[in-house]
């Protein structure tokens, strides 16, 4: 299955150009991901310019800490870019990374052993984006209805079950999820590492992943063609709420504290990375690489702004600017790309 | 039926009636624990309580309290979305003669239509936790403190800000960056945290204005090794809070006696129903809890007033 | 091949009696149809007889009300029964050309080893059999494909899944002549072998070409049933498909006549001969390249900027500052074959659609429809429709394609410029279309015209240019235009690069080439 | 233009149902409106149903209530119908609610007059939306990213203009804005109804209006008839800047009061509205009516659960699952007329 990744006729996730026939592999793979290349460049640009005011900025201690923060958001985006690769959207994960980081934490707290208190908090995720699956995929119902009141209803059942009161985890093990180590790379970007490469194998390498862009480019045609929409939708919602459930455990083993906020206005952070990274909320479009670069430009230009201490009032104008201008930057090569061509 | 029958000061008791608590947010645990105070009290004299949820916008709270008049509230406890947006919830009581006390947050400067205000005194507050902040950082050989605020859209984030400018530049300590909360989340604080480390090592305090301040702050100062080199010191008090104030992470919490706050609205209010005197405004100070104080029966004493049991161990 | 062939002349598909309605308009009222192995099976009929109803149902994608239906061609999971080559493509815009034909191996069998190899040596095979290999790259994306080459990724998918039994809807209607007898060839490969063929088209010489026996509905009934090619002529044929209201299909020759001495309504004075339509002109272009007459119709349309130096002149005016409203104000009309893309609003009524171009031409703030003219409109084209609020989605592709072309009817248009514009209509109904285009050039308007169809040029055209992209290499006109001579202008201009490789008329190699699909099966087993 | 509305060969809205020739002009009104009446039952549904309970859910001060509250999210769902009949979406909508209330707030007690205070207003809200607009439809930049980017610009600004704190008003003209009256009718039903109407006849009657669903359903159709594409999402995104802005007026005007945070999540709230009375976020689709009824049963719901006195952990959990009733119900007799068809 490796070879799949480097086949050179693989698919692009990019709408826009048609490759050249031939032309070393490693230009076509570039241009493959071209939106992702430009972003990845944007955050390390960010990172560089910021170094020259302050120097602290590509210390290691400061890139452990946009990676650990990043973390969380990356694997949401990538279980928002299967939805939105099949056109369709998902709200819900905010409330969800909420509601199963407090249930993962009560579970802990009432010294239920660290697998089974993930395994339950995985369960309630799946089965929140199963939830969204079936309405979707089965009754026909808009993502975007459904899964904004699944986002309300899990909302509310986290503050259900622990009264509202957050939740400290004394559990080391539990801990040790986040903070451990396997072959010196910490497991928190373990996580990050093999599931975007995994994801990304998936999506450009499996008959379900294929499916995925299937279903999101032409829906109709994908039912003719034999595709199983329904089961394959069912899939991107039901690994969309999983993926949260991820997240949430990752978060809560690294802060040993569970809140029922915790996960407020991730949903849009998670749609706008993936979004940035260059997928189309009209489906067919966008790659794991698309979910993390987005993520992590996100997160870099948080961090950018906290370490210029640029006044609190001011911060989500800069943000919104740089975002602007990262995009806008991708639109201009796409152009002058389309001009020489 | 005369919906007034049970106007103010005309009843002779309050068993049976209905109570609105109006909470700007459930975001915070705060505004949890002023409800379980309202709850607490009002079971002593019988009486129904309802709460609702303003999600910060001052047009649903208006909406909250007309809504909570139509199903027949005959007391009101509030606490509002900002003092500025009170003067139409105001003029809302007053039109349904109906009692209204506030908790945590005060009415609009100037507002006279009310029973009784029972309010933190934020800027006490910010002077006393800004001078311990101070003190403990001066102790640990440097000055510059950072601060993680709370929204500086809310009027006690600004007047804890305000006091605690006033004891920085009178005590001599810098306050090198102020890093604004927008979820509140303790993921936020400990992603502030790191950052406010990176940008500048060379901090030896750190002043939080809300609970997971002092959680996402003792977080990061762990995982750092740096717990007693810097000091922290936080408002608000939860159990996790409690517990790492007890562990020596945190030096100092700046108690808000939420729990209190709910059962002084409701005596006021209960007073104003029968027609006995209500003091208007009642500023409560947060009391400071030390490490070392923690144990003592005053400090438990105001723990239980801070939240409820259920919410976790006081020690 | 695993299933065994059924012998020739065994019946593979037998209707009987299918009748579907969609709300009140009946577009299946009892149809018969048998097919037999091995033969090429021409279903003929109006726009809006029932044709695509009737195969979306025999392929399984629609549900009959009442009737019998047996496909005897058995299948399998791994090897359908029935194929399907859909009118209104249904392809996967964002997915590789290699996947979109390689569905089965790639998108729907398990995770047998060497999937991908197999995958694509079928793919190849199908695009080879069909002469694209050269011109159509498998790592391409089919949304980035000029339509006729998504046209022969759809049919290459068709014959790549090797079904004994495969219906053709219009799959010629956007393709040009080297293309067409590409397929053709194949066609008859699939039928030694024992596959039986439906072929839907409008064009009764491509018909004549291949087919050997003709199934003819009318309103949803079959009023000719396997009556061979050989015992009818086209009269008749017409006849049955339209009932007395047939015409003459000896279509009048252009009436007006080139005014000289006025003005060009189009002039593009940069290339080496330079293009030209004048007053009561209607000039033909050609070209291998569907998207170079495309390139060229949409700078004059003002959609599309003109490359860096060269310009066009448009009913007098410069096209530096262009654009489709300029355009439409100044008395120019666009009609795309390819409705899907450039033409139908899935949300809006026929109505909306009749009306649009007016709406942009006289800047009326109040957008009230005059139902009166649209409905002479539909009866002018014979659009058939349930009613003017339906969405274009209730129509038959043919009857879409008239909706946008007689849309320009009421705007007094002094230049047409048409990519294609009966792609899909019945020969009938193209009369209509021509006598509208000949009205133009009798007002000393004109059109400029690019088909798909040669036949069409030579018919209705003063001239036509053949292009090598905005460079016209040769011009026909008088006594040269004939339909072999722009064949041959066309393979002459044809460099592999530009478009399809040279393939002359009717000197195509009799022998099976060796891609085709017969051998694309044995690949895949 | 008053006929227009009522021209029976007038295109509906809805686009899977072909209309049957001929006919009751009523019956077809009613087919035209589906969506939208089965959510105004709905609405209607619960008020009854809540009656039985609490007898005051039906009084008129109740009914008051809601009209008072449902008014700007009403405004703001308008214009973020226009933007999602183009097949956009506009995020910004709640800090541009909250930034334009500020700025007028701050105006007032500068002592400006009223009337330029509302101008101002205006012209910041109109300004959000254009900036929206040359994003969207010159420069060719997703939506979603875009109108985050403002979101985020607008909700920083709104901090900085008072340095966070929020603004008393004192000016009772200014308040009279909401309060006043004309022929009996409050201003505030006033201004939603003919809102509604206005737009409705734009939408359904003028040629922009029809450029609108042109330019959602098939933007390349469109822009190849020479509709100007560009022009026409300009407007769409000015026009939910603009109606932001007014529906901040009414409600500063309503509160004498204006915070920073006063529009927090009322973007999810309209395109929720919006998609509740029946559009599609792939655009083409969609009545201001839909907007209304859309915005009415959101507010309708969350009075019921208050006067209900449901738990306030609960309240998410309850508003979310009648609303995935309203929409069930919907998606229902759909399916039946489907069938029946
Ligand atoms: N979804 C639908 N809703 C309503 N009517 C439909 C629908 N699909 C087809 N029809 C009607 O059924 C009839 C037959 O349509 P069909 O597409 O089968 O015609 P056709 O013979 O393929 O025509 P063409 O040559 O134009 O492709 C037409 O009158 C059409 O209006
Ligand atoms: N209105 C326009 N203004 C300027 N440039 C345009 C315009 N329309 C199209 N173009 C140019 O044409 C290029 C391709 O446009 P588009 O993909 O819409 O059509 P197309 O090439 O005909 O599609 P295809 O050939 O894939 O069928 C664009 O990148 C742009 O440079
Ligand atoms: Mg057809
Ligand atoms: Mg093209």
């Amino acid at each position: 299955m490796t070879t799949v990744r480097t086949d050179p006729n693989d698919i692009t996730s990019d709408p826009v150009q048609p490759l050249r026939r031939g032309g070393p592999r490693l230009l076509r793979t570039a241009a493959r991901f071209r939106v992702e290349l430009v972003i990845a460049f944007a955050c390390v640009l960010v990172e560089l310019l910021l170094s020259t005011v302050q120097s602290a900025a590509i210390s290691s201690g400061n890139i452990t800490n946009i990676a650990q923060s990043a973390a969380p958001l990356v694997i949401i985006a990538l279980g928002q870019l299967l939805v939105i690769v099949t056109a369709g959207i998902d709200l819900s994960v905010g409330s969800v990374f909420s509601l199963t980081g407090i249930i993962a934490a009560a579970m802990l707290n009432h010294h239920v052993p660290t697998g089974v208190a993930v395994l339950g908090a995985f369960a309630a995720g799946a089965l929140c984006g199963l939830v969204n699956g079936v309405c979707v995929a089965v009754l026909g119902l808009a993502p975007f209805i459904v899964t904004l009141v699944t986002y309300s209803v899990a909302a509310s059942l986290a503050f259900v079950v622990t009264s509202g009161n957050s939740q400290p985890v004394g559990s080391t093990s539990f801990g040790s999820i986040n903070s451990g180590h396997y072959l010196g790379v910490p497991n928190y970007l373990l996580c990050v590492i093999v599931l975007v490469v995994l994801l990304q194998l998936v999506l450009s390498g499996t008959t379900q992943g294929r499916w995925l862009y299937a279903v999101g480019s032409n829906e109709r045609a994908a039912r003719l063609i034999g595709v199983p929409v329904r089961g394959i939708k069912l899939v991107a919602y039901t690994a969309s709420g999983l993926l949260a459930a991820f997240a949430a455990v990752l978060s809560v083993s690294y802060l040993a504290n569970a809140e029922a906020t915790a996960g407020n206005g991730l949903e849009l952070q998670a749609i706008a990375a993936v979004v940035i990274g260059g997928a189309s909320l009209f489906g067919g479009v966008g790659s794991a690489v698309s979910a993390l670069t987005g993520a992590v430009l996100v997160t870099v230009i948080q961090n950018a702004v906290n370490l210029l201490g640029v006044n609190s009032f001011y911060q989500g104008t800069i943000t919104g600017l740089v975002i602007l201008l990262a995009v806008l930057a991708e639109r201009v090569t796409r152009r002058s790309r389309t001009r020489g061509a | 039926q005369d919906s007034n029958s049970a106007a103010q000061g005309q009843a002779k008791t309050v068993k049976g009636l209905k109570l609105a608590y109006l909470a700007p947010s459930l975001d915070i645990s705060y505004w949890q624990w002023v409800y379980s105070g309202v709850r607490q009290e009002a079971r002593k004299h019988g009486i129904k309580v309802t709460q609702y949820n303003a999600n910060n916008s001052p047009g649903a709270q208006l909406a909250n309290i007309k809504t909570a008049i139509a199903a027949g509230a005959k007391m009101i406890v509030i606490g509002p979305v900002s003092s500025t947006s009170t003067p139409p919830v105001l003029a809302a009581a007053k039109a349904a003669k109906v009692p209204i006390s506030f908790a945590g947050i005060g009415p609009q400067p100037g507002a006279t239509d009310y029973t009784s205000a029972i309010t933190a005194d934020n800027h006490r507050t910010g002077v006393e936790e800004g001078s311990f902040v101070c003190k403990q950082a001066k102790q640990r050989g440097g000055n510059k403190v950072g601060m993680l605020s709370l929204p500086q859209d809310r009027e006690n984030a600004q007047k804890y800000l305000r006091g605690a400018r006033k004891s920085f530049s009178r005590e001599g300590c810098k306050l090198v960056q102020i890093l604004q909360a927008r979820t509140l989340t303790v993921s936020e604080a400990v992603s502030q945290t790191n950052d406010l480390l990176t940008a500048h090592p060379d901090i030896t305090g750190i002043y939080g204005m809300y609970d997971a301040a002092g959680t996402g702050a003792a977080k990061v100062l762990k995982t750092r090794r740096l717990v007693g080199k810097i000091a922290l010191a936080t408002a608000d008090g939860s159990p996790t809070t409690v517990a790492l104030l007890k562990e020596g992470t945190l030096q100092g919490l700046f108690l808000q006696e939420a729990v209190g706050q709910g059962t002084q609205a409701v005596t006021q209010d209960v007073n104003a129903m029968l027609g006995k005197p209500t003091t208007r405004n009642i500023p409560l100070s947060e009391p400071l809890v030390t490490t070392r104080s923690l144990n003592s029966p005053d400090s438990q004493k105001v723990l239980r007033r801070t939240y409820p049991s259920s919410a976790g161990p006081y020690n | 091949m695993t299933a065994p062939s059924p012998p020739l002349h065994a019946s593979l598909l037998t209707v009987r009696g299918l009748t579907r309605a969609f709300g009140s308009t009946r577009a299946l009222d009892g149809v018969d149809l048998t097919v037999k192995a091995g033969e090429v099976h021409a279903l003929l009929g109006a726009n809006g007889a029932g044709k695509s109803t009737l195969l979306a149902i025999v392929a399984g994608i629609e549900s009959a009300d009442t009737g019998d239906l047996e496909v005897a061609a058995g299948g399998s999971r791994d090897r359908p029964s029935v194929a399907i080559v859909y009118q209104e493509l249904s392809l996967l815009p964002h997915l590789s050309v290699l996947e979109n034909i390689a569905t089965h191996e790639l998108l729907l069998a398990g995770r047998a080893r060497g999937r991908r190899r197999r995958a694509r040596a079928a793919a190849r095979a199908a695009l080879a059999s069909l002469g694209q290999d050269t011109v159509i790259d498998l790592a391409a994306r089919v949304g980035d494909l000029p339509l006729d080459r998504q046209q022969m990724v759809e049919i290459a998918r068709g014959l790549a899944q090797g079904a004994r039994l495969l219906l053709l809807d219009e799959p010629t209607a956007s393709l040009n002549r080297p293309q067409v007898e590409r397929l053709f060839t194949v066609l008859r490969g699939l039928t030694a072998d024992g596959v039986g063929v439906v072929l839907v088209s409008h064009r009764f010489r491509e018909i004549r070409e291949v087919a050997d026996v003709a199934t003819v509905l009318r309103d949803g009934r079959t009023v000719a049933d396997r009556v061979p090619l050989t015992d009818i002529d086209d009269q008749a044929l017409l006849t049955a498909m339209v009932g007395d209201a047939a015409r003459a299909l000896d279509r009048p020759t252009p009436v007006a006549d080139a005014v000289t001495g006025e003005p060009p309504l189009l002039e593009l004075p940069d290339t080496e001969a330079p293009l030209r339509v004048g007053p009561g002109e209607v000039v033909g272009i050609t070209s291998l390249d569907p998207s170079a007459a495309s390139d060229l119709l949409l700078r004059a349309w003002g959609d599309r900027p003109h490359p860096p130096g060269q310009t066009m002149r448009v009913l007098g005016r410069s096209t530096a500052r262009w654009s489709p409203r300029r355009a439409v104000r100044a008395g120019v009309g666009y009609v795309s074959g390819n409705r899907a893309r450039d033409g139908v609003w899935g949300n809006l009524s026929v109505l909306e659609h009749l009306v649009g171009p007016q709406r942009v031409a006289r800047r009326r703030l109040i957008a009230r429809p005059d139902v009166a003219a649209a409905r002479r409109l539909v009866d002018r084209f014979a659009i058939k429709l349930p009613d003017l609020t339906a969405p274009p989605g209730a129509l038959s592709g043919g009857n879409q394609q008239k909706m946008l072309f007689a849309r320009w009817a009421p705007l007094g248009v002094r230049l047409l410029l048409l990519d294609d514009p009966t792609r899909g209509v019945d020969l009938h109904a193209k009369v209509d279309i021509f006598q509208a285009i000949d009205e133009i050039a009798t007002d000393g308007g004109g059109a400029l015209w690019w088909s798909s169809d040669p036949e069409e040029l030579v018919a209705r055209c003063h001239r036509v240019h053949v292009l090598v992209g905005a460079q016209v290499t040769a011009t026909l006109t008088g006594t040269e235009l004939t339909e072999t001579q722009i064949v041959d202008a066309l393979n002459a201009s044809g460099t592999p690069a530009a478009g399809t490789p040279p393939l002359l008329a009717g000197s195509v190699d009799p022998v099976r080439p060796a891609g085709h699909a017969g051998s694309v099966e044995g690949e895949i087993q």
